[in-house]
């Protein structure tokens, strides 16, 4: 028997690191990844929270993230290859363009 | 200590492993094989909650799928090591003490009801002829709207990623 | 039954299994270029023992004494690593596929299968075959050479493409059995065909098992063997490894018994498939069974092991057939007419059980 | 109120006229301009007409309800109206005169450029007034009350290029809130009191008051605040300084506005009220104290004023002053009588003020005219009629009722009387003195003026100057309509017939009089003999003045020397309000509101909270530094934040 508080407080660490990936890496990939943890994080919270409560709906919405998270990574990494033609680089830092 | 906590901290701990090394490589590929190998870890984790069909799906659509993907991309921009530039200040200086900050009593909170909810292994099997019914009955309009929204997506990485002639990028979100 | 008597049997099942596994991938070799070779009017290998049966011995005994020499520009720990994913996860998939009956020794029913049935087996070997594409991709990229690169990125893009076609094809045996569990859907073939309209008939149709591929899963089948054959970079979709145009492809850098890990996991792989293919499509282990005890429970096996023998003759007769395909018909194959196929075949399953 | 009378289409009519021209007039002919005015204001005549006849049918007083305005609580306003005697004999004085002076305004104002505009501002006074009168809530008369200002704002500015014309509408407006601003609190004081502005409701309330020094005093301030109302429109003492500049405003405005119609607003609303008052002494004290002296004061203004309008202007105000005294020695139908009869005469006389400009190309000092008789007979004649009945002359309509008021005030304390009678003696005076002035001796048209008293000329130079020529007959018959009015106006009067009329509204206020009148019959027919003496002396005095000796003025001004030049100057009572008040107020706003709260206090706040706001966001706008980690920072820390106010508030428990 696990506490589900257990699964919780990893599904936050995992969380946690996808954030910190995000604003500590450069590269527009591995933040992206980044993201990809994150989701990974909450998913595994999902689940937990459906065995907790006894209700299958949970992994449905983890069936969704994943779909989601699909399409965003199919779009996500076309985009970046768009910025990379274009601006011959993967560096965050060095595509800042958007600003005043 | 039962042997699906022995499981759950093995789990968990090639999985956190897996993340800190996401963070801490600082070649793009390293990072995808260490998310991999999270995404596997948290594939076991599902399976010890009894959900075989998320577990399975785990592999097949994100190990299996969006990673290639990163990989594919990483291989195609043949993205080298990631240069330290210094852009940020604010994301070292607010941004990580912020998010840690924020785990942090997000952990504590929930670990102050710890021993509340106890999750046995296998609590809710969650084979695939239990998820069908409620996936195409109970949530058939929402299944309906994210198959638009991957459509969506495919035609957008199409238009996106097909402007000059060169590797193309097999849209890749089915499964 | 106790754990450790679990765990032995486990273990010997493993041990047993890969043995064999390992047996027939080097005569699957073997004969492969047996059979090429008479389809190309050559007599294959026949110096090495009869008929150059003992052949993949000593291409064994040459790729493990060949000295294993590393490029100096790959990039080192996934070269190394790459093989290693390959191999580990083609033998891996072959874990769940059950080859018979569970046979009760000692009052203790051991099921014939690595690990014992999980309900979810199909879905585990889709997860695996797609986790080992990275095998070839990484092998691709980390070998540093533009051959290799573009071998790798052929494959990943190919075998990812193909993964959904595979996966829809299965999907109409999935509705028919109505479970992910290899053991159901064999069991769902079992017996033969029989009308209750034209009684005159019978005679014929119960020499007609109800195999899936007899029950209106032959576009499922042949969607599946495309595919897998896509998946397994076997001809007429072998273009990560064109020796014509990228020398070798991925394992251009690959050398010694690196280079014989690729190998093996593109046979263990091939092998794989036909398991599949016989498990999902021609009933398993199903087949006339008579005899003594002994041979009752043998025969299935056997049976079994004919039917993927058959799908493997079948790879390597095609591969003797067809050419190459060039890298946008691959790709708008697969895109354009098997995905629809798969598509149509399993919507008209769906309506057919419906029915 | 068994047959509807449809009162509302009274006021209406004119509003329509108003929207129409003010909205359309600008493209329209003249003509167009004129028939529509015309026909919406005679529309409105006719109607009253139609109710006059039919009012005898109905219940003595007919109120009807045309739609909610007001609902808070108990309190409640409604669109309402409310006739019976005193408003219907308004109602006939204002829609007849009015409609007479929109006759004469199309003559007179035919060549004005701003035609179209003048014609929808007068219907749309006419539409105020007619609401102030029909009104049966105080609220609803407030509206008529403000609404006849602002007409009469617009109209005295009505030629606002000219300074004089602007700042004499200012005047006008700001004296006029001075004395609403009393009314307003009057108005506070009854919904306090009685919760109800319905005049119904508030006269059943005051008459079921106990008796008692605490009534008294109470009724009495609502009575003194009203005063002060009504002083501010109807121009008396000491709000009286606005009506003199209004003349600055084209001649029928002034014979209309500021001589029939809207001056006289305020002693409607005493008489209205006339409830309240009776059963306040001290008000009623007030309120003829006020009026005394207001006649007494303007009519001596009157002897030496030299422009012609200004002398009517300062008799308006005399003649006010007349009503108010007899409103406040309680003799409010003979104050409502002098009224009317006032209407048709000063009217009259205003008309025929601005024939005669008219005449002689917009000049208006009488020193300037002379002789003027054989020029426009018409004029002349209809003149001196309504100065036979303003200086009292029997049996013209100003001796009636002039006479009314002075018995009553003879009955209520002598002094009244006395003063009255000196006042009636000054007005026959100079109302003798300016057609005197202007009709005889002979003709100063183009000789400079020995005193410099240069007026200018007013908009009317496109007349071009020359021979003095009669009017055309548009203006002409209405001078004659309201001459016959002059004549026959105080018939009504004899043996109180007007009062009788008037006697459901005032009920037996003057019974008591009444009873004593049997007695001192005699005497009356007395003071009746005195104040005709007095008028007719008035009359020969200004003959030997200025018509048989003419050299005599001058001397008696250098002999009265400093009195004269006091009187000739309104005893400076404009100068000392511009010391005491518009000075102190003008000099505080411009430093202290203006130099101080305004530039230093609001735009200087203002300034610094732009300067700061574009400092602030110049630091600011760094944080958008377009670096996609940056955000991801600002996220983060923003999360953290809010989790733990999250965890402070104790969600996670």
């Amino acid at each position: 028997m696990v506490p589900l508080s257990y699964y919780l407080v990893l599904s936050g660490i995992l969380f946690a690191c996808g954030v910190v990936g995000f604003l500590i890496k450069r590269n527009i990939i591995t933040i992206f990844m980044s993201i990809e943890l994150m989701l990974n994080g909450v998913n595994l919270s999902f689940v937990a929270f459906a065995a907790h409560w006894h209700a299958l709906a949970g992994q449905v919405f983890v069936f969704f993230v994943m779909v989601v998270a699909a399409a965003e990574a199919t779009v996500g990494l076309a985009i970046i290859i768009a910025v990379y033609r274009t601006r011959e680089t993967l560096n965050v830092d060095q595509v800042n363009l958007l600003k005043l | 200590m039962s042997v699906h906590l022995v499981l759950f901290l093995a789990f968990g701990a090639v999985a956190v492993a897996g993340a800190v090394n996401l963070l801490a490589q600082t070649h793009p590929i390293n990072s995808a094989l260490s998310l991999i190998a999270v995404m596997a870890a948290l594939a076991g984790e599902y399976l010890l909650l009894g959900a075989e069909f998320v577990a399975a799906l785990q592999v097949i659509v994100y190990a299996g799928a969006v990673m290639v993907l990163f990989v594919f991309v990483i291989m195609l921009l043949n993205a080298g090591v990631e240069e330290q530039t210094t852009g940020s200040r604010v994301a070292i200086l607010f941004g990580v003490p912020g998010a840690v900050l924020g785990s942090v009593l997000v952990a504590w909170v929930v670990l102050r009801h710890s021993g509340t909810g106890e999750v046995p292994a296998g609590a809710l099997p969650g084979p695939p002829a239990t998820i069908g019914p409620l996936l195409f009955h109970e949530f058939l309009l929402p299944f309906e709207i994210t198959s638009i929204l991957i459509l969506i997506a495919i035609m957008g990485a199409v238009v996106l990623a097909s402007k000059p002639p060169s590797a193309p990028v097999p849209p890749r979100e089915e499964n | 039954m106790p754990i450790w008597l679990y765990i032995l049997a486990s273990v010997i099942k493993s041990a047993v299994v890969l043995v064999v596994l390992l047996t027939a991938v080097a005569y699957t070799v073997w004969l492969e270029r047996k059979v090429v070779g008479h389809i190309q009017n050559r007599w294959g290998p026949t110096r090495v023992g009869p008929f150059g049966l003992l052949q993949p011995l000593a291409d064994g005994l040459k790729l493990l004494v060949k000295e294993d020499l590393t490029p100096p520009h790959v990039y080192k720990p996934l070269y190394i690593a790459a093989p290693l994913i390959a191999i580990i996860f083609a033998l891996t998939s072959i874990a769940v596929i059950p080859f018979g009956n569970p046979v009760t020794i000692y009052g203790y029913s051991i099921p014939l299968q690595v690990t014992t049935d999980v309900n979810t087996g199909l879905l585990l070997i889709l997860g695996v075959t797609s986790i080992g594409v990275y095998g070839v991709a990484l092998a691709g990229w980390s070998s540093n050479n533009k051959y290799s690169l573009l071998g790798g990125l052929r494959a990943s893009a190919q075998m990812v493409s193909y993964e959904i076609s595979l996966g829809l094809s299965l999907v109409g045996v999935l509705i028919m059995a109505g479970s992910f569990s290899l053991h159901d859907i064999v069991d769902s073939q079992a017996g033969h065909f029989a009308s209750v309209t034209w009684p005159a008939l019978d005679p014929v149709l119960r020499f007609i098992p109800r195999w899936n591929i007899f029950t209106g899963q032959i576009i499922g089948f042949f969607c599946y063997l495309t595919a897998a054959y896509a998946e397994t970079n076997r001809i007429p979709f072998d273009l990560p490894e064109a020796e014509t145009e990228l020398v070798a492809g991925y394992h251009t850098e690959y050398s010694a018994m690196k280079f014989a890990m690729f190998f093996m996991a593109e046979y263990a792989n091939m092998i794989t498939v036909g398991c599949l293919a016989t498990l999902l499509f021609f009933g398993g282990w199903h087949g006339p069974v008579f005899g003594p005890t002994i041979l009752k429970a043998v025969l299935p096996v056997f049976w079994f092991a004919a039917k993927v023998f058959v799908f493997l003759f079948i790879y390597i007769w095609v591969r003797g057939t067809l050419p190459r395909f060039r890298y946008d018909q691959l790709m708008a194959f697969g895109w354009k007419f098997l995905l629809p196929l798969a598509l149509v075949n399993v919507i008209a399953t769906a309506i057919a059980v419906v029915w | 109120m068994t047959p509807t009378l449809n009162l509302w289409l009274i006021p209406v009519l004119p509003l329509a006229g108003a929207a129409i021209n003010g909205f359309f007039g600008k493209k329209s002919s003249r003509t167009a301009v004129s028939t529509i005015a015309l026909f919406f204001c005679g529309a409105a005549f006719l109607w009253a007409l139609s109710v006059a006849w039919r009012f005898s049918s109905v219940a003595p007083v007919h109120q009807e309800y045309l739609a909610h305005w007001i609902r808070s609580g108990s309190f409640s306003a409604d669109f309402a109206f409310y006739l019976d005697q005193l408003s219907l004999v308004m109602l006939l004085v204002v829609t007849g005169v009015g409609f007479l002076i929109h006759i004469y305004s199309v003559g007179y104002m035919w060549d004005d450029a701003g035609y179209y505009r003048f014609f929808s501002y007068l219907n749309l006074f006419m539409f105020f007034m007619l609401t102030l009168v029909l009104a049966n809530n105080y609220l609803l008369m407030f509206i008529g009350w403000e609404g006849v200002g602002l007409a009469s704002y617009l109209l005295i500015g009505f030629w606002f290029a000219k300074d004089s014309a602007a700042s004499a509408g200012k005047k006008a407006f700001i004296v006029n809130r001075i004395g609403d601003f009393g009314f307003l609190i009057g108005l506070f004081l009854l919904i306090q009191h009685f919760g109800s502005l319905n005049f119904t409701q508030v006269f059943d309330l005051v008459t079921k008051l106990p008796a008692g020094p605490v009534t008294e005093g109470l009724l009495t301030t609502i009575g003194i605040l009203l005063m002060v109302g009504a002083c501010g429109k109807s121009a008396q003492i000491p709000l009286y300084v606005w009506l003199p500049d209004a003349m600055e405003g084209p001649t029928p405005v002034s014979a209309l506005i500021h001589a029939a119609t809207m001056v006289t607003a305020g002693v409607y609303m005493v008489a209205r009220s006339h409830v309240i008052f009776e059963r306040a002494p001290g008000a009623l004290t007030v309120v003829a104290i006020i009026g005394t002296l207001t006649a007494l004061f303007a009519a001596t203004i009157g002897i030496t004023q030299t422009d012609i309008k200004k002398v009517l202007a300062y008799s308006t105000v005399s003649q006010l002053g007349y009503m108010f005294m007899a409103c406040g020695v309680g003799a409010f139908s003979a104050g409502i009588f002098h009224l009317m009869t006032h209407a048709f005469f000063k009217g009259l006389l205003f008309l025929a003020a601005g024939s005669v400009i008219h005449a002689v190309g917009g000049e208006q000092d009488m020193r300037k005219m002379g002789g003027l008789r054989t020029y426009i007979p018409w004029t002349f004649m209809t003149m001196g009629v309504a100065t036979l009945a303003i200086a009292g002359i029997p049996p013209f309509a100003g001796f009636w009722s002039k006479d009314e008021i002075l018995w009553k005030a003879y009955q209520a304390n002598w002094i009244y009387w006395l003063i009255g009678l000196v006042t009636a003696f000054i007005t026959s005076f100079y109302m003798f003195r300016l057609l005197f002035m202007t009709f005889f001796g002979d003709y100063h048209g183009h000789q400079v003026d020995a005193h410099g008293h240069a007026r200018p000329a007013h908009g009317h130079d496109d007349h071009g100057h020359g021979e003095p020529h009669e009017s055309p007959a548009v203006m002409l018959v209405p001078l004659m309509i309201l001459a016959v009015l002059s004549v026959v106006g105080g018939l009504v009067g004899i043996g109180n017939g007007f009062e009788h009329f008037l006697a459901p509204v005032f009920g037996t206020g003057e019974a008591t009089s009444a009873a004593g009148e049997g007695a001192s019959h005699s005497l009356e027919l007395l003071l009746m003999f005195v104040s005709v003496l007095v008028a007719a002396s008035g009359a020969v005095l200004a003959w030997v003045l200025y018509v048989s000796k003419p050299y005599l003025p001058q001397k008696i001004a250098i002999a009265l020397g400093d009195l004269y030049s006091a009187v000739l100057n309104k005893y400076y009572v404009d100068e000392l309000y511009a010391a005491l008040f518009v000075k102190p107020l003008v000099d505080g706003s411009t430093t202290i509101l203006w130099q101080g709260v305004d530039r230093k206090v609001i735009d200087d706040s203002i300034n610094d909270a732009a300067d700061g706001a574009q400092q602030v966001s110049d630091n600011v706008r760094h944080m958008q530094s377009g670096n996609l980690r940056s955000y991801a920072g600002w996220i983060a820390a923003g999360s953290a934040v809010v989790i733990a106010y999250m965890i402070w508030l104790g969600v996670g428990r």
